[in-house]
């Protein structure tokens, strides 16, 4: 069973994670956008972690539900609005309970992919976030459906978003900044879908690390 | 990190510079420091229709040198080149609406409409009518239901001050958004740059543009264009402007035009008058008449060397808007 | 030779921007083309006193930018970064001479003073009163007889204003020139710079300034300073202007100031308003009160990224003039 | 003895030379000034030539004081009005005469050289065109006085000039933009005295080769 610490690990992985590797998403966003996006993950993450630090006692829902909240309090642009939304809506599914299980995390984790589809209206293929959450996403509740350990269904599902992640360099963005470029945007890695990647190999090292 | 910029903390420098802001042009407006807003003193009033807007910072004058009297009533300044969040458009909604209800002028780069979005939905909640206008008018982006569309650039300052007028005289809400829309559908924008720009926080050039090659169809957000050119004498270019926007906009024959060359922060005036005249040029041999005309940096991507032409079909109502009597750091007239 | 500017022939380029600053402003000047003069619409007025000025292009807005209504009558434009010839400044004179003088706002150069004397002497032999004012507000030359002395930088374009109002109210020749020089006697200025410019007709920045470096103590002509400092933060950038400018001025205590924070051409406008809050921190921190500033590029140097301080000590005289109507391309309210 | 012809061909030679190191005069006055000298010593000259190609029966005091008229006309700048003031003077000195000899030729450049110090008031040392200007001058005065030839004179002169425009490198400008530069101005040479070396060199060319 997972439980607050779970999210909270998870939220400073994510946060050191993505300090870890700031140039390379600025780098990454400035090829076919505006090369902010290591910026505001980093800003985002940094000030979700000082919000949980003052929230220990929260439900994983709740403290899931503040992260989001946090990310559109501080990120902007369209990272902002999007991870913000995928996180409450992640944690309304974990609900009020003090502890999750796995088959609850794959909810969560499906609904926040639904939060992002229903805001920005990526499809696979538009070269988003989308590309590297959605296999994620799908990997994991397949493996988890199968009865695949946690630990290993974690592994499965970030190294599926990696793919995803790779998958984007041929495609031509059809949504977000990258998209004004039209065909100069092939060739390029999506930055949103490397930050997800990040994220989902956060998620890996957090429970992992707690087995 | 040595960058040719007069920069203390970049974390710091959007606040730093709107204290500047601030205390530069008192008598007009204030900071919001909390909410990182600029809100005019004579906000709100009570039944005018209130506009905001805001963005990313780096593009200034937008929004906040338009913050005063007969434009905005507040403008919310994100991190540069970053969308504010929805936490700054509800909190200046509250500041400025005077009951007649607020109008969200919105750029459309997928950060700002969704971060507006949020605000406009938590203000409905709270019992504030907002009406949210995305602008559009870049013609560099081939628009497509399937993509994130146009993107918002010059023709947001000709609506801000527009729609400012309509807000000042009385107009309701739905006329103030009604013109706002109308602003947007008649005006089409073109960009180029020359040199890239370094966004403080990551002091890297965001893209490399050799000498003797230019960036076609540009944003505002230092961001490559659609294609890279070899660069042209200031008439091919001016030919290409004009051919991109007359094209996209087709004004009726003999039209008015409000002709707006806008530099991108880091090109000289006289850059800026010599391709004033060879936009000039071409339109008056077209058969169109300039009756208005701005030129200047008013929408700018930092200190990026470029130019964008703005062109907006004028009719009677929107002449007589442009030329209201408007009070901010950056236009001013009849007052 | 590939330059990072919208340009045509660099030749015609002077020329070509004035037809550009006619055609935006059709409604306050005229372009005499044959003798590169901007001249107000308004001029010559009977009994009005005239003002004119000029120089060197390539510091726009200045001086054509300030032709209108309450500032010059009219500005002569030379090639860029080089004095005008004396055949423009008596074309000029002649333009606009009202029967009542006229005043020469020379910026000291060498070239401009000689070019403008010859010009007011011939102007004398045809019978015009002329009364020459020699701007030298720069603090970063250190005065002394026998060099060409201080240089005329950012407090032309506050003399412009404050003398253009005064002749606008009708004081006499000698009332007006007396202002000009009041002006540049309570005015003082200094330039840093964070990188070259081009000038068009070279194709080649006039100096190499790496990263990390700034000249200190520049003019407007793209001329290094005179020295070269690592780069500091703007509280040290502003610390230095302000120390520099304040210790030559010595204002009174407590007096009030126009302050003046000027871009060279190529700085952001988010970077010049935050200069100005630090300019103003330490300005009211000794106790004096910015009652009056003006934060933009009015006097550049093309594309230069740079600023510059000017503070000057009002009295409630300067006040009233500065805070008179002006309507002009670059600065105008009241009207 | 001198004619009309020698005024002409001298100015040819003049406009010539700075054209031909056009770039060199921008790169020394960039250094110290403003990087328009060579700039506007073409521009002056070209104007020059144009000038006296509509004037071809002038006398020589005529077209030397049209030169110089020219010059004030269309340079501008410091050079502008020191060079065309020069002409002008020296044109003045030669009076009406269809022809002048030598020492009417020294007692024009004497005339223009008092111009220059009336206008610019520059003294010997102030690092600006009167250090190649003035020993050019006393140089010719003195080889004439002593009967020398007047082709071997000007070669003198012009020597001389070059010697001055170099000793220009160690002085502090006290004079015109690069007097702003103060001890930076120390280790460059001036660029109107170079550009004074070839007006002198140029009027050494003229006259050697009409003998
Ligand atoms: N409509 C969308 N749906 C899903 N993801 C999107 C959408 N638009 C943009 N993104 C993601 O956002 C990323 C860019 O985020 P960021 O750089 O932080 O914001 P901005 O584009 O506003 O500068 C893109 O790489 C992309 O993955
Ligand atoms: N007061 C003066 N007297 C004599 N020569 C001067 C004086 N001031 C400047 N000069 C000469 O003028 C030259 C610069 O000419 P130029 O570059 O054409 O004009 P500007 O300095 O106006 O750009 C200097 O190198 C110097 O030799
Ligand atoms: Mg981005
Ligand atoms: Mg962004
Ligand atoms: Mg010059
Ligand atoms: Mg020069």
């Amino acid at each position: 069973m997972m439980d607050a610490a779970t999210i909270t690990t998870w939220m400073n992985e994510i946060a050191g994670a993505v300090r870890a590797e700031r140039d390379y998403l600025i780098q990454l966003d400035a090829a076919i956008g505006d090369g902010d996006h290591g910026i505001n993950m980093t800003r985002g993450f940094d000030a979700v972690v000082r919000a949980l630090a003052q929230e220990e006692d929260g439900t994983p829902g709740k403290l899931l539900t503040l992260a989001g909240k946090t990310l559109v309090s501080s990120v902007g642009g369209a990272s902002g609005p999007l991870w913000g939304s995928a996180l409450r809506r992640g944690g309304r599914a974990l609900g009020d309970a003090p502890t999750f299980d796995d088959g609850k995390l794959v909810e969560a984790l499906q609904a926040a992919l639904a939060a992002v589809v229903d805001l920005g209206a990526a499809v696979l293929g538009d070269k988003t976030m989308v590309d590297a959450m959605d296999p994620a996403v799908a990997t994991l509740r397949r493996e988890v459906d199968a009865g695949t350990v946690l630990p290993v269904a974690l592994r499965r599902a970030a190294e599926a978003a990696e793919v995803g992640m790779r998958a984007t360099i041929p495609l031509q963005a059809r949504k977000g900044r990258a998209s004004y470029l039209g065909e100069r945007s092939i060739g390029h890695q999506d930055p949103g879908a490397t930050s997800t990647a990040l994220i989902v190999r956060a998620l890996e090292r957090t429970v992992a690390g707690s087995q | 990190m040595a960058m040719r910029k007069f920069l203390n903390d970049p974390e710091q420098l959007v606040k730093e510079a709107l204290v500047g802001v601030e205390l530069a042009h008192s008598d007009l407006l204030r900071f919001d420091r909390e909410n990182q807003l600029l809100i005019s003193k004579s906000a709100p009033r009570q039944g005018k229709v209130a506009l905001i807007s805001g963005g990313g910072s780096g593009h200034e004058p937008l929004h906040g040198g338009f913050v005063g009297v007969g434009m905005l009533d507040a403008a919310c300044a994100g991190e540069v080149f970053t969308s504010p969040v929805p936490d700054q458009m509800l909190a200046a909604t509250k500041a400025v609406d005077g009951g007649a209800g607020v109008v969200h002028i919105v750029k459309n780069y997928t950060g700002d409409v969704l971060n507006f979005k949020m605000a406009a939905d938590e203000a409905a909640d709270e019992g504030i009518k907002v009406e949210a206008v995305v602008m559009d008018d870049d013609v560099a982006v081939q628009d497509s239901l399937y993509t994130a569309g146009r993107r918002g650039v010059g023709a947001t300052v000709l609506a801000e001050k527009i729609a400012g007028a309509a807000a000042a005289r009385g107009d309701d809400l739905a006329a103030v958004a009604g013109i706002v829309r109308h602003v947007n559908e008649r005006a089409r924008s073109f960009g180029i740059a020359l040199s890239s720009c370094t966004p403080p926080a990551s002091g890297k050039p965001i893209f490399d543009l050799p000498e003797g090659e230019m960036e076609v169809g540009i944003g505002i957000h230092g961001e490559p264009g659609r294609r890279r050119a070899p660069l042209g004498t200031a008439s091919e270019i001016a030919e290409l402007m004009v051919e991109a926007v007359i094209s996209d906009l087709k004004p009726a024959s003999g039209a008015n035009l409000l002709v707006f060359l806008n530099g991108m922060g880091g090109t000289p005036q006289i850059e800026l008058y010599l391709m004033f005249a060879e936009v000039e040029a071409r339109l008056s041999k077209a058969g169109y008449k300039t009756t208005r005309s701005l030129v200047g940096s008013y929408i700018t991507s930092l200190e990026m060397a470029g130019a964008s032409l703005t062109v907006l079909e004028l009719s009677d109502a929107t002449t007589a808007l442009w030329d209201a009597p408007v009070n901010t750091p950056a236009l001013r007239w009849g007052v």
